[in-house]
């Protein structure tokens, strides 16, 4: 059918409910907080997360930093762990898949070290670098490259078939062909990875941080939770949901402008 | 119709293919003149595309040896093209981009290269849409691009397997009359395959008729008729019988 | 799926002739593959013994014969087998109970725009937030006990396990449910023929994902504070500078999941004999 | 349209269907403009024309997949009001239900209407043999050619014994020699399961060799009906066959070519 895009009209509700929706979570999450049947040693409302936020943008207590700083350290590593796995992980996958000796070579280690979850090296990672920078950064290259090999590898695989007898019969050499038509349709899969490994990054991320660090997003919420402070362990939560949202708003803008260069 | 009859651009010799026990190309003997049009013809089934694959070198052959020019051909030393049934385009390129494609492989200077894409381009007409993209053209427009990519790197070979298999008639006829006016100007060798009898009989100098599995060439008839031709002129569906007559199988 | 195998095939240039090249056995795939994992062993062999870390890298050796002592001597009250079935336990649970509710929901939430447009906004609410984000607040809530972990799991299920099942059904074919409408089928009909199968594959990839980060889940929880379990042998080694531990349960913790995933995808092949296998990771 | 049409054995009876769709941005793209169309008992109707004319919605009409914005169609004088088992349809893409064997596919019509699986698998083996699939019972359509596939889709409308067979393209994605050899097979196929039969399709040597009447369609939207031939050839026919080739070179000169 030439006409996918035909118009539905959508019917009212369905444009309200979701604004009711949230709107009800939001007032129940409050009222079962303020009227006592969940103890607030347990859970803040909203209101109080908001005034925690407040007061946090200021002052430092009792975690020893104030938001903007936590923030920072989990952006700075997050950005450095997630860009170093796709500078590797991406042509990695695409020379995986289009050159046998190079699969042959890094498929069987890739294999042994995919199933590990990503927060395990955090004990190994402690003893080589600390529980500074270093050892984040690591986790995070980690965890983003699995997701960036597989797209890459996959999406050099779905080259079409007559593309490359086409090549082949004009003469290409297998590197003319690598580069000029492989790369080239694998595009779309490996953009695809980005949203991928960005995901997988922020949670191995908040992993690392809850079981050694001494700032970021990940360490506020382990502190908050030691500290009995059930509204800084919200916050930290809620800024983790946050920041994740924005960062994947940010990469699939870029995504799109990217596609949309190559005319797909 | 072919200038110097003489020299002899392919040569083939007992080209036999086979995977496992079952032989598939069975000591296919032939020569095609420089600038010449042959058209091969078979039954359904009969190794039509394995014996193009073995000859633009896509696949090993088993015994026997494909001669241009009097060398083993080859994809580097030789240009060979292969227009293939399904259009192959590369959908991140423009139409211009995907015309010089060819000549970009061989290493052509650019300059050359640029000259040549044009002077094709006007000559098939594909000047007005040469900054689209394939997924902005038509099915056919598209099948014109991978037939001027072709014809672009001047080949010594140019073997086309059913390239208008999938148009309606009107667009067939159109392009089957293009691909002879190019054939014409550019003098190319060109090796078309079809199930068609009536378009090999319209568009061929000659026509090789292969037999079915293990398949040999069968029949070699030749089409002196004046172009262009005429489905109707009674010599013309004299020749097209003679060649159903070898073929069929229903 | 021809595709990639054929881009495998011409990968090397035809010489004319058939027969064995040496281009041919350099790329044989199980020589590499056999060059590649030794190499791997010999060189994490060659920096522990170098001390390259300081003595904070094992070598592979003397890391098998740690696990072989666990499973002789009892560790913190269990010996090996008893860590191994703590965890593997805890992610069965975890898992199953998620996924037991994320996949009808998903189906549901897809097939019926109301309950879509009621539970889709909530659930963008949380699907940015990493489930290891809940490991302080289900201590807070549960204690450190054998449910907050099992909380933790069924969190990191259930995002990826809905989400699958959701976008399955959306991506089926419109013209599928023409085919039940001409047949003479009812709306009942093309969701029992058409949509509830064709989610299948949808699903069990779903499955394999959620699975990974059950994993993952399992070990943040164990990592913070467990008394049996891969994740407290990994913890243990940690406090007690015991590299070997360490590499003891990562290795342990990777064949598990290997072999969860390879569970999964006998049960999809068994489920769903007819969907093609596509050559990839 | 309360009483059924005056002409009795007029099998489909299409009278001044127009249908406009509303593409995203509200734009109105009208697809057909005021077809009317007569369909006997057990005719073999082609309905001929290029790539984007508008043929397969004027099925989809009369296959009660779209309503038509004026007109109505009626079969066998009952006005056609949704998708119903008295009018099978065989599509381009096969759109087979790839979790099921051939089997399950061709007798997903019966199960449907609760038809014991005893009686059902009967007749589902009867039109397997019809189509030429003995023995690929249990295959699933991922093993399966193209043209395998397009016979499943065939036996599959047959089997919910439907009173008219309505086939949109059904070869536009085989290859051009599977083509040919699928035009022979569906001739054959309907000397022996004769029912009204509209069928679709770009292609003029896919028309002659099947029809028995050829509606050349407008070359581009909204469609309309532009000429009707008669082809009364004897069957099996003969791509050589010089009646045959005079009617193509007539028909040929008519439509027009959409590059």
């Amino acid at each position: 059918m030439a006409y996918e895009e035909i118009v539905v009209k959508k019917p009212l509700p369905l444009i309200a409910l979701p604004c009711l929706s949230v709107a009800a979570f939001l007032l129940f999450w409050e009222w079962i907080v303020v009227s006592g049947t969940v103890p607030s040693v347990l859970l803040a409302p909203p209101s109080q997360v908001f005034t925690v936020f407040m007061d946090k943008l200021g002052n430092p207590n009792p975690d020893g930093a104030i938001l903007a700083v936590h923030a920072w350290t989990s952006l700075q590593e997050a950005f450095i762990g997630y860009s170093l796995s796709l500078l590797v992980g991406i042509p990695l996958g695409l020379a995986m898949g289009w050159f046998r000796i190079v699969e042959g070579l890094i498929r069987p280690i890739f294999e042994l070290i995919r199933p590990i979850p990503p927060i395990a090296w955090i004990p190994l990672t402690v003893f080589w670098f600390g529980i500074g920078l270093t050892g984040k950064v690591f986790i995070i290259w980690i965890a983003g490259i699995v997701p960036c090999v597989i797209n890459s590898y996959v999406g050099v695989r779905m080259t079409q078939p007559t593309l490359i007898q086409m090549a082949r019969t004009y003469g290409a050499t297998d590197w003319q062909i690598f580069h000029q038509l492989c790369i080239p349709s694998a595009l779309p899969m490996v953009f695809g990875a980005l949203q991928i490994a960005l995901a997988y990054c922020w949670t191995n991320l908040v992993g690392a941080e809850l079981l050694a660090s001494d700032t970021g997003l990940g360490y506020l919420i382990t502190m908050g939770g030691r500290l009995g402070r059930p509204d800084i362990v919200v916050l930290g939560m809620v800024c983790v949901g946050i920041s994740g949202a924005i960062l994947g708003f940010i990469i699939d803008c870029v995504e799109r402008r990217l596609l949309a260069g190559i005319r797909r | 119709m072919g200038n110097n009859e003489s020299h002899v651009k392919i040569r083939v010799n007992n080209l036999t293919k086979r995977f496992g026990d079952l032989t598939v190309l069975d000591k296919i003997c032939f020569e095609i003149k420089t600038g010449e049009l042959v058209a091969i013809v078979g039954p359904t089934g009969c190794g039509k595309t394995t014996f193009l694959n073995t000859l633009s070198k896509l696949m090993p052959a088993t015994d026997g040896d494909i001669l241009i020019d009097g060398e083993e051909a080859s994809p580097r030393k030789h240009n060979i093209s292969y227009v293939f049934q399904e259009p192959t385009c590369l959908p991140w390129r423009t139409v211009r981009e995907n015309v010089a494609y060819g000549m970009e492989v061989k290493g052509i200077p650019k300059k050359e290269r640029m000259e040549r894409t044009d002077r094709i381009m006007e000559l098939v007409g594909l000047s007005s849409c040469a900054n689209l993209y394939p997924n902005q053209v038509s099915a056919s427009m598209m099948q014109r691009i991978a037939v001027s990519r072709a014809f672009a790197v001047e080949p010594d070979l140019l073997l086309m397997d059913e390239p208008y298999g999938q148009l309606d008639v009107k667009l067939r006829y159109y392009l089957e009359d293009e691909l002879i006016s190019l054939w014409q100007k550019l003098k190319s060798t060109v090796l078309f395959v079809t199930h068609n009898i009536e378009e090999a009989v319209y568009v061929a100098e000659r026509i090789l008729v292969l037999s079915n599995k293990p398949t040999c060439v069968k029949a070699e008839i030749t089409v002196d008729l004046e172009r262009p031709r005429s489905f109707l002129d009674p010599q013309f569906m004299e020749i097209r019988h003679q060649v159903t007559e070898l073929i069929r199988w229903w | 799926m021809g595709g990639s195998s054929i881009a495998n095939e011409t990968v090397g240039v035809s010489s004319g002739r058939e027969g064995i090249t040496f281009y041919q056995i350099i790329t044989n795939t199980y020589l590499l593959y056999t060059v590649s994992l030794i190499s791997f062993f010999l060189v994490w062999d060659r920096v522990a013994a170098w001390q390259v870390f300081g003595d904070s890298l094992a070598r592979p050796h003397i890391v098998a014969l740690k696990l072989y002592d666990l499973t002789q001597i009892k560790f913190a009250g269990t010996n090996l087998g008893g860590h191994i079935w703590a965890s593997t336990q805890r992610v069965l649970i975890g898992f199953s109970l998620a996924s037991f509710f994320a996949v009808p929901l998903g189906l549901f939430m897809a097939l019926n725009r109301y309950a879509n447009a009621i539970v889709k906004p909530i659930f963008d609410l949380f699907k940015p937030m990493p489930p290891i984000a809940w490991v302080s607040i289900s201590i807070l809530w549960f204690g450190v006990g054998e449910f907050s972990k099992i909380f933790i799991i069924s969190i990191g299920t259930f995002v990826p396990c809905l989400l699958n099942s959701y976008n399955g059904i959306r991506l089926i074919e419109p013209e599928l449910y023409d085919v039940i409408k001409v047949l003479g089928g009812s709306r009942k009909d093309e969701v029992v023929q058409v949509s509830f199968p064709a989610s299948f594959p949808a699903i069990f990839a779903g499955l394999q994902i959620s699975l990974s980060v059950a994993w993952t889940c399992l070990l943040a929880a164990e990592l913070m504070n467990a008394r049996d379990g891969m994740g407290f042998l990994i913890k243990r080694g940690m406090d007690t500078h015991q590299p070997s531990l360490v590499l003891g349960g990562m290795i342990l913790i990777a064949l598990m999941a290997w072999l969860s995933s390879l569970l999964i995808s006998l049960m999809e092949r068994k489920l769903c004999p007819w969907k093609r296998s596509i050559d990839n990771l | 349209m309360n009483t059924p049409s005056s002409e009795p054995q007029l099998k489909i009876y299409c009278e001044d269907i127009n249908k406009t769709f509303i593409q995203k941005g509200h734009m109105e793209v009208p697809v057909i403009r005021n077809i009317s169309l007569e369909v006997e008992e057990n005719e073999f109707l082609v309905v001929l024309g290029p790539g984007q004319c508008g043929k397969s919605t004027l099925l989809r009409i009369i296959a009660g997949l779209e309503t038509p914005d004026t007109g109505y169609v009626a079969l066998d004088g009952f006005p056609v009001t949704g998708p119903g088992p008295d009018r099978g349809l065989v599509f381009q893409g096969y759109m087979l239900f790839a979790w099921n064997t051939v089997m399950g596919n061709v007798e997903m019509g019966l199960k449907l209407r609760g038809v014991p699986k005893q009686e059902r698998r009967a007749v589902a083996h009867h039109y397997i043999r019809l189509v030429g699939l003995e023995g690929f019972e249990n295959h699933y359509p991922h093993q399966l050619s193209g043209g395998m596939k397009q016979r499943v889709g065939i036996a599959r409308a047959y089997a919910n014994s439907p009173k008219v067979m309505l086939l949109d393209e059904p070869f536009g994605q085989l290859d051009a020699q599977t083509r040919m050899f699928m035009q022979h097979e569906t001739s054959r196929i309907w000397e022996h399961e004769k029912r009204t039969v509209i069928f679709v399709t770009n292609n003029i040597d896919e028309a002659l060799f099947l029809a028995d009447r050829i509606v050349l369609m407008e070359g581009k939207l909204p469609g309309r009906i532009k000429k009707e031939y008669i082809v009364n050839l004897p069957r099996p026919r003969d791509h050589e066959n010089p009646d045959l080739l005079e009617l193509r070179a007539l028909i040929t000169s008519e439509t027009e070519l959409v590059l």
